[in-house]
């Protein structure tokens, strides 16, 4: 049973990977905006399971891209290290932000995130001499000449890495600690666990990981703005395709992007007026027929079925 | 006898009495911030007092658009993204109603009212209502994706166009000395009144109210006592869109509507009900109160307006986390 | 010396004051009891010394070192254990997977040693089926996986609060020879309860808290025989 | 449960009249042969790029009527970029490599093209673009990409323009005073370019104070502490930069605190529905560069603003819609004349286009600041005069004189 399942995992992880010498460029584009969305969308899920919701991925989405966009304008850093520069510049705003901001929980969290984000395009938008202001800044070129193949391959590999980290997280003590600090506080110290260390922890490497892929995001369209780059559908989509998906596991964001992303292609084929109504419309019909996200309520039915 | 004696020798008496009444009454620490508040306004109406009235206009318009949230969020338990859209598509029938009838358009309250109220039913009936017991987390997805519905069904049928009615009244003003201002805009600051001494009226002193109040507070405690959750939910959401409804007409007096005109004011009406605290009515009018005068007064400075939406934003990080501070310290 | 012992220890919630000054010792491998009418400020006690809230004012010791500013998860890892009065086991994780929290973070253990831990002390106390959801336990099990979980923490003392309450005649005699056989290994214990034939049959010595203060201490029958107790807790149950 | 499944079954309905009526706009009777594809990238969602979407179809639509290009029909295939720059270039993609088009046409704002860059210059089609202004596009798309046609005005251009049309007034009546400008700008990307561009362009000919705000369609819409702060300069030239959804609220703000400057210029893409029946759009100044009372003076545009009328029972109500028309035109046209939609040839044919377009002016390619085929240079300054735009600059074009100064707002 176990072996099957391996055997599965390689023979996805070797077609997304050998996905490019079958398709088209079209398709490739398509597929890299599915996998960014994600990998949002899982690192997303991967603070929730700590109970905290977070509304701030497109600030740090953002931070990513704009630290990425001006190392590599400014110094001439190349696009590769950049990219890593951008996580960890959001992997450092977000350990600071969090030692203060993570005394919050629910709704507060939620709010303070979304402020932070706004915060962050305000100061870029108004730092005319660092960011280029409102109208942002153009790169000379496109991270590896803007080859659809390439950018392809460093977008699956980071979403390969999310989902990597995404199962260490729940496979080792980590979920023990996030399950329990999401369930009970109160059980969670008294057992023991240093709920602020786990909390920054896991803050800060969610925000890595979304500052990484708005760099990369920056990198392949060679340009950032502070409307653009810290828009606000960064942060709803993911959501949304983390809570259609089901929460709490690395196959419920998974699941979701993959089915809203084509979904929301398809009807983009089909329907060129009105195909984000239908969209919209996907969303709620999935919502009350599957309260608890397509991955949730799958697992519930079979294990009715048993 | 006593009102004689009042009113005879000791006149003076009664007004001091009233005034020690009413500084007891507020306790220390409000009675502290009600003196900075006073100066700092006195202050404020000397050196720019257009500040002042600016400012509380647009607390006025913030914290009546904030309110009909603030309900829902404290008594149904939901985030309503999509609060500010049902505003916009109240707004587009309040036009059409103005443009096909030639009516005034603040005849429109009463049919664009009602209509948002069976919208919201049908909302509530059709979609929330299969949420009780789902993650709680499944009824933000939903409001989102009713937010893109009403967005996309707007923009289909009015195009992104924005549409605007002119009306005589609203660009009414007054001039003092040399200073110019708008009047019309007071009528947002009597709507947050209105609608705040409505609805504390109406969650104490009616049965409906207590029982809203209740099933907010403790879902579970409500139903044991036999109170029917599921009609006092509907009734909640159903009045709170309807109130969205009527100001969706006083927004259209003097805003252009567009099919993403909402998505602001529920985010401002989200954090504002954050600011609050949870189901906090009375929190809605300060933070509205203290984030209108916050911008107004910063884009008062010739060149600072793009810095406005920090004070907006840092303003709702501080009184947070100073809550937060506060309860953990107690 | 005693291995616990909590100085003019006070809470005030507001204006609420929930504990007095109140000075206890608990002594190597004792079971004590601490009694008192609901609202005495029980809870708060067991919370305080854990960690949940900090103290008002005076000290809790341990071992002879002042542990009052300390949060709960290191007081865990020193060896403070406890349960819940009510209680709180964690939805999704299964019964085992309950328990081994308490190795894994209060011990530090890995996975594997956690999971080890874990099924040895479910073994103890008489736990079966651990791999079952935690929805689906009884009352009885459930109790007996706070313990559990207590324990995985390997604590030197042990707060049990109220695990008594809601438990019939058999399970209650279960329960408490789990507890004896817990002390046999030499854990202090410390029992909060309601049912006074536990603390008569478990107990060496007794404190009774009333609104938040000490007002008497001793062996069980001496305690129960004093006035302001009687007036204080046993009159108002009445 | 019932009303859930009552939800579906109106979403069913629902999603079925809009196949149909999808199915019903892009259905389109073509003539024989294998078509000419021209692949077209606007946001749908929005009005600019849902009239242009329209305008290149009627366009295409007359073109085939008349026997199409070369023998051959031409088929305008529109994409959404849903205003976002990653669908903007995915929508590339597709029309590259599955629709396999011939030219890339269409086009609205800068931000979502500048993320359309990259693809552009992979696939190094021949792109006749009829948005984005921003000189940063220009900049991105560089010197050396000589497939790239750029019909609309680069904002510098636009603002030499204006620099040109109001010298041009201010000789023909003296009387308008033109010296001291306050110009309050959107604090975006649209509104600060424009700033920066004219702060630069204009510093030897006038004096300018300027202050950013919050435009409505980006959750602002208070006007008043930039009102009041021109007020104080008391200018003779006051002008907003921003969005249609700002000019109602600019209007009546502005009469709110009695600000009534001689000149009073707003600069939106677009007007919204109804604004020229309020008594307050009287003698405002409009910086645009198409309005329907240019059938007046141009038979193109006559003949645009009927057939789109008759064709669709609306009015085009934004520049794109003839900009699109004239889009397709200029590409239909230049492969008339390269005899072949083969790149080489058809960017030589495309350098000679000479089109008279339902602007008004001749649609002709020659180099910009940076890059080499550049359409469109200059803009028009109009006015609401009754409830309509009257052209009043350029003066070839001029349907009505300028009003001036702006009545009082008690005199209306």
């Amino acid at each position: 049973m176990k072996n099957w399942r391996y055997i599965a995992y390689t023979v996805i992880i070797a077609i997304a990977i050998l996905f490019p010498f079958y398709t088209g460029t079209y398709l490739q584009h398509t597929a890299t905006a599915i996998l960014i969305y994600l990998s949002l969308a899982l690192s997303w899920d991967m603070l929730l399971r700590t109970g905290q919701m977070s509304f701030g991925i497109a600030g740090f989405f953002g931070i990513g891209g704009y630290a990425a966009a001006l190392t590599h304008l400014k110094w001439g850093i190349d696009p590769l290290l950049s990219i890593i520069l951008g996580g960890i510049a959001a992997f450092f705003i977000a350990f600071l932000l969090g030692l203060v901001v993570l005394h919050l929980r629910g709704m507060y969290f939620a709010i303070v995130t979304l402020a932070l984000a706004e915060i962050f395009r305000v100061i870029v938008r108004n730092l005319h001499s660092v960011t280029g202001g409102p109208e942002g800044s153009v790169l000379p070129s496109a991270i590896f000449g803007g080859d659809p193949s390439k950018i392809y391959w460093l977008i699956l590999a980071i979403t390969i890495t999310t989902i990597l980290v995404s199962e260490v997280f729940q496979k080792t003590r980590i979920y023990f600690a996030t399950t329990s600090i999401r369930n009970d506080e109160l059980v969670a110290k008294s057992s023991g666990i240093d709920i602020f260390k786990y909390l920054i922890f896991v803050f800060a490497i969610t925000s890595a990981i979304q500052g990484i892929i708005g760099s990369s995001y920056a990198h392949q369209y060679a340009f950032v703005t502070p409307e653009e780059t810290f828009h606000i559908h960064f942060t709803l989509l993911p959501m949304a395709m983390c809570l259609l998906g089901g929460m709490y596991t690395t196959m419920g964001p998974v699941v979701g992007a993959l089915v809203l992303g084509t979904i929301a292609d398809y009807l983009k084929l089909q329907l060129p007026y009105g195909h984000l109504l239908v969209y919209g419309v996907v969303i709620i019909i999935v919502i009350l027929f599957m309260p608890r996200g397509i991955v949730g309520t799958v697992r519930e039915r079979l294990e009715r079925g048993k | 006898m006593n009102n004689q004696r009042c009113g005879s020798f000791e006149y003076p008496a009664p007004l001091i009495y009233l005034g020690l009444k009413l500084l007891d009454k507020l306790r220390y620490k409000n009675y502290q911030i009600a003196i900075t508040l006073i100066i700092g306004g006195v202050v404020l109406a000397l050196w720019k007092p257009f500040v002042l009235i600016e400012g509380l206009q647009v607390a006025g318009l913030y914290a009546s658009i904030a309110l009909p949230m603030a309900l829902i969020l404290g008594i149904v338990g939901i985030i309503n993204l999509a609060h500010g859209d049902f505003m916009m598509f109240g707004a587009y029938f309040a036009y059409w109603f103005t443009v096909y009838t030639g009516a005034d358009p603040l005849v429109a309250i009463f049919p664009v009212s009602l209509g948002l109220f069976l919208i919201g039913m049908a909302t509530y009936r059709g979609t929330i209502k299969y949420m009780h017991g789902a993650p709680e987390l499944i009824q933000l997805l939903l409001t989102f994706g009713i937010s893109i519905v009403l967005q996309q069904l707007a923009n289909l049928f009015w195009t992104s166009q924005p549409v605007s009615i002119h009306v005589g009244y609203a660009s009414a003003s007054a001039t003092i000395g040399t200073f110019t201002f708008g009047t019309y805009g007071f009528v947002y600051v009597a709507a947050a009144v209105i609608l705040f001494i409505g609805l504390f009226h109406f969650l104490r002193h009616t049965r409906i109210g207590q029982a809203a109040l209740a099933t907010g507070q403790n879902p579970t405690g409500a139903k044991l006592v036999g109170i029917n959750i599921d009609r006092i939910y509907l009734l909640i959401f159903s009045i709170s869109i309807a109130l969205v409804g009527v100001m969706s007409v006083l927004f259209l007096t003097r805003h252009s509507i567009f099919p993403h005109v909402g998505g602001i004011f529920t985010l401002k009406s989200f954090c504002l009900a954050a600011m609050a605290g949870l189901g906090n009515l009375t929190g809605i009018l300060w933070a509205s109160l203290i984030l209108g005068l916050g911008e107004s007064f910063v884009k008062s400075f010739m060149g600072y307006a793009g810095w406005a939406d920090i004070i907006f934003f840092v303003l709702i990080i501080v009184v947070i986390m100073v809550g937060s501070y506060r309860r953990r310290v107690k | 010396m005693p291995i616990l012992e909590t100085k003019y220890l006070t809470k005030t919630f507001g204006g609420l004051v929930a504990l007095n000054e109140v000075c206890f010792e608990l002594n190597e491998n004792e079971i004590l009891g601490i009694i008192g009418p609901n609202g005495a400020g029980k809870t708060t006690f067991i919370n305080v010394i854990s960690g949940v809230y900090l103290p008002s004012s005076g000290k809790v010791v341990f071992h002879g070192k002042d542990i009052s500013e300390l949060p709960a998860h290191i007081r865990c890892k020193l060896g403070i254990g406890r349960t819940f009065q009510i209680v709180r086991p964690l939805q999704g994780l299964s019964l085992l997977q309950n328990v081994m929290l308490g190795s894994l973070f209060g011990r530090g253990y890995s996975l594997k040693e956690a999971r080890k831990e874990a099924r040895g002390i479910c073994e103890f106390l008489g736990l079966a089926q651990i791999e079952r959801d935690i929805a689906k336990l009884t009352v009885l099990e459930i109790k007996k996986m706070e313990i559990a979980r207590a324990l995985a923490t390997k604590p030197k003392i042990l707060f049990l609060d109220e695990v008594m309450a809601g438990l019939n005649i058999d399970e209650t005699k279960e329960m408490i020879e789990s507890v004896q056989k817990i002390r046999a290994q030499g854990i202090s214990i410390c029992v909060i309860e309601h049912v006074m034939s536990v603390i008569r049959e478990l107990t060496e010595r007794v404190i009774v808290l009333d609104r938040g203060e000490k007002i008497a201490e001793g062996p069980y029958e001496g305690v129960s025989d004093n006035s302001r107790v009687i007036s204080a807790y046993l009159g108002e149950e009445e | 449960m019932k009303g859930k499944w009552a939800a579906l079954i109106c979403v069913v309905c629902v999603l079925i009249g809009l196949m149909g009526f999808s199915g019903w706009a892009t259905a389109q009777k073509l003539p024989a042969g294998e078509p000419i594809k021209l692949g077209a990238v606007l946001p749908l969602g929005d009005i600019t790029g849902a009239q242009a979407a329209k305008a290149m179809k009627l366009a295409a639509k007359e073109i085939n009527l008349k026997g199409g290009v070369l023998g051959r029909p031409i088929e305008v295939i529109v994409m959404d970029d849903e205003m976002k720059p990653a669908t903007g270039a995915t929508a590339l993609d597709k029309l590259a490599t599955v629709d396999k088009v011939d030219v890339f046409i269409g086009g609205m704002a800068s931000g979502v093209h500048l993320g359309q860059i990259p693809t552009l210059k992979k696939y190094a089609k021949v792109t006749v673009w009829i948005g984005a202004a921003s000189h940063k596009v220009e900049e991105a798309v560089g010197p050396d990409s000589d497939w790239y046609f750029h019909i609309h005005p680069w904002d510098y251009l636009q603002g030499e323009s204006y620099r040109e049309g109001w010298t041009a007034i201010n000789k023909k009546y003296p009387h308008i005073k033109i010296d001291n400008w306050f110009m309050a700008y959107e604090e975006g990307a649209f509104g600060t370019a424009s700033y920066k561009m004219s702060l630069d362009l204009y510093k030897d000919w006038i004096k300018i104070k300027g202050e950013s705000f919050k435009s409505a369609l980006l959750g602002g819409g208070d006007y008043r502490a930039v009102l009041r702060h021109a007020k104080e300069a008391n200018p003779d030239v006051f002008i907003w930069l921003a969005y249609e959804a700002d000019a109602m609220g600019f209007m009546v703000q502005a009469k709110e605190i009695g600000f009534a400057p001689p000149l009073f210029i707003g600069s939106p893409p677009g007007w919204p529905a109804g604004f020229g029946k309020s008594p307050v759009s009287e003698a405002v100044t409009v910086y645009g560069m198409w309005a329907p009372a240019i059938k007046e003076v141009s038979d193109v545009s006559k003949h645009f603003l009927e057939a789109y009328t008759k064709e669709y029972k609306e009015e085009p109500i934004t520049y794109f819609c003839p900009l699109g028309y004239a889009n397709v035109y200029v590409v239909a046209e230049g492969i008339k004349s390269a005899g072949t939609v083969e790149k080489a040839a058809l960017i030589s044919a495309l350098k000679k286009t000479e089109y008279k377009s339902p602007m008004g002016e001749i649609i002709t390619f020659s180099p910009s600041r940076i890059i080499k085929n550049q359409g469109i240079r200059k803009q028009k300054i109009l006015q609401y005069q009754g409830g309509e735009q009257q052209v009043i600059w350029p003066f070839e074009f001029a349907t009505s004189k300028p009003k001036y100064p702006l009545p009082g707002w008690d005199k209306r």
